[in-house]
């Protein structure tokens, strides 16, 4: 099983920060698929992905037990 | 912990005093506050929310690369999360340095680098509506080297 | 009283207080701290003197002219006389802008003016002995205009 | 009467901060040769002076009651 995060107004649309998912084997842009199909308001223009808290590309596989994180651009400071 | 991701009011002198040392001549802060207006429009309280894990992990590299480009250099960044009123802090960067050019331009690198590639987020709230605030630089999305000119002008 | 020369340690926070604007979303702060080694040598500790009321006059017109080049800045600027010891604090300067990269340069400006035109002297005391401290721009006595590029390298 | 101060390297070679004289009517570098003549042992090489709190020329001449001081390279921050 992986964690699949969301934040900002990511979070709005999905309605929840965390969900569980099995996404074992599926690359970054699969699984961005998969969330566009089961969250039809998702808007992951311009939204990068974190695998285990570092930036990750869109090639990138998921392995057991890692936790994924959508990255809208960032407005802190 | 010289860098880390507050839920409490930052106290300025608490950041200052993770970076004093012996060896520096010069301390430069960067309070970054709430301003009322941003384009005309009236601000009345933000939120903030980060990815607190990841966003303390990246605070530590922006230190590290400071730490490679100017010698001596010691950084403390504390960002604020939850709600914040009018002029309230929401990030302190303190960095000493033993001259004080290298102080500045490190302090102003580092408030940069936290709005490129920290996982921070703010939402505006104004009277007639709210909205999750985007890139800020207002160009690509996640550029990995020094900020361009023109990100420096805001 | 943003403007002033202190006998007791200075409080970076109450000099941070007094530029506090809602306009603002930007305040930086430069710190000049007492530093173990110059050039190699060690430092004791200094003591600092002051034509106080010229001191206080030159501090204002400092502030008077960032207020002139950059737009919306406030300034408050401390200087510590009497002995001070390392990583003592010697002068604070903070500045709020409604803009990041104005706080910045503003405040930069500030303390390679206060090395040019305020009447605020230092005595280095060495193992070896004691010495006042001449200019530290080491270059023309005193530049009225702007500091050139190579005074900033300090 | 004038007064006449002496800060940094120049008061410990004058041995006071302040003293009083009159030197009305007479220029800033009028006045630096008197002081080096009182005070062989005072340099004023690179020194300003200030009249009444204001960085004044060579030519500038004091009135009666107005303040000079002789500053040095300043060496705060």
């Amino acid at each position: 099983m992986n964690k699949v995060l969301f934040f900002a107004h990511l979070k709005d649309a999905v309605g929840e920060e965390v969900i569980e998912l099995d996404t074992n084997g599926k690359s970054v842009v699969e699984i961005k698929e998969l969330m566009k199909e089961k969250y039809p308001a998702l808007n992951l223009e311009n939204v990068m992905a974190a695998i285990n808290e570092e930036f990750a590309s869109d090639e990138d596989i998921l392995q057991a037990g890692d936790t994924i994180a959508f990255i809208p651009p960032v407005s802190g400071g | 912990m010289n860098y880390s991701i507050a839920k409490e009011p930052i106290i300025v002198q608490e950041v200052i005093d993770k970076v004093v040392q012996r060896e520096a001549g010069a301390i430069t802060t960067f309070i970054g506050t709430v301003r009322e207006l941003t384009h005309g429009k009236k601000t009345l309280y933000l939120i903030y929310e980060a990815y607190e894990s990841m966003a303390v992990k990246k605070l530590e590299q922006i230190g590290k690369e400071i730490k490679e480009r100017w010698d001596g250099a010691d950084v403390a960044i504390t960002h604020r999360v939850g709600k914040l009123d009018i002029t309230d802090i929401a990030v302190v960067i303190a960095v000493s340095t033993p001259h004080r050019a290298d102080a500045y331009e490190a302090n102003r690198y580092a408030i940069e680098r936290i709005k490129e590639i920290v996982p921070i987020w703010k939402k505006e709230h104004w009277e007639d509506g709210q909205k999750w605030i985007g890139n800020q630089l207002e160009t690509v999305a996640y550029p990995t080297g020094k900020p361009e000119e023109s990100d420096l002008n805001e």
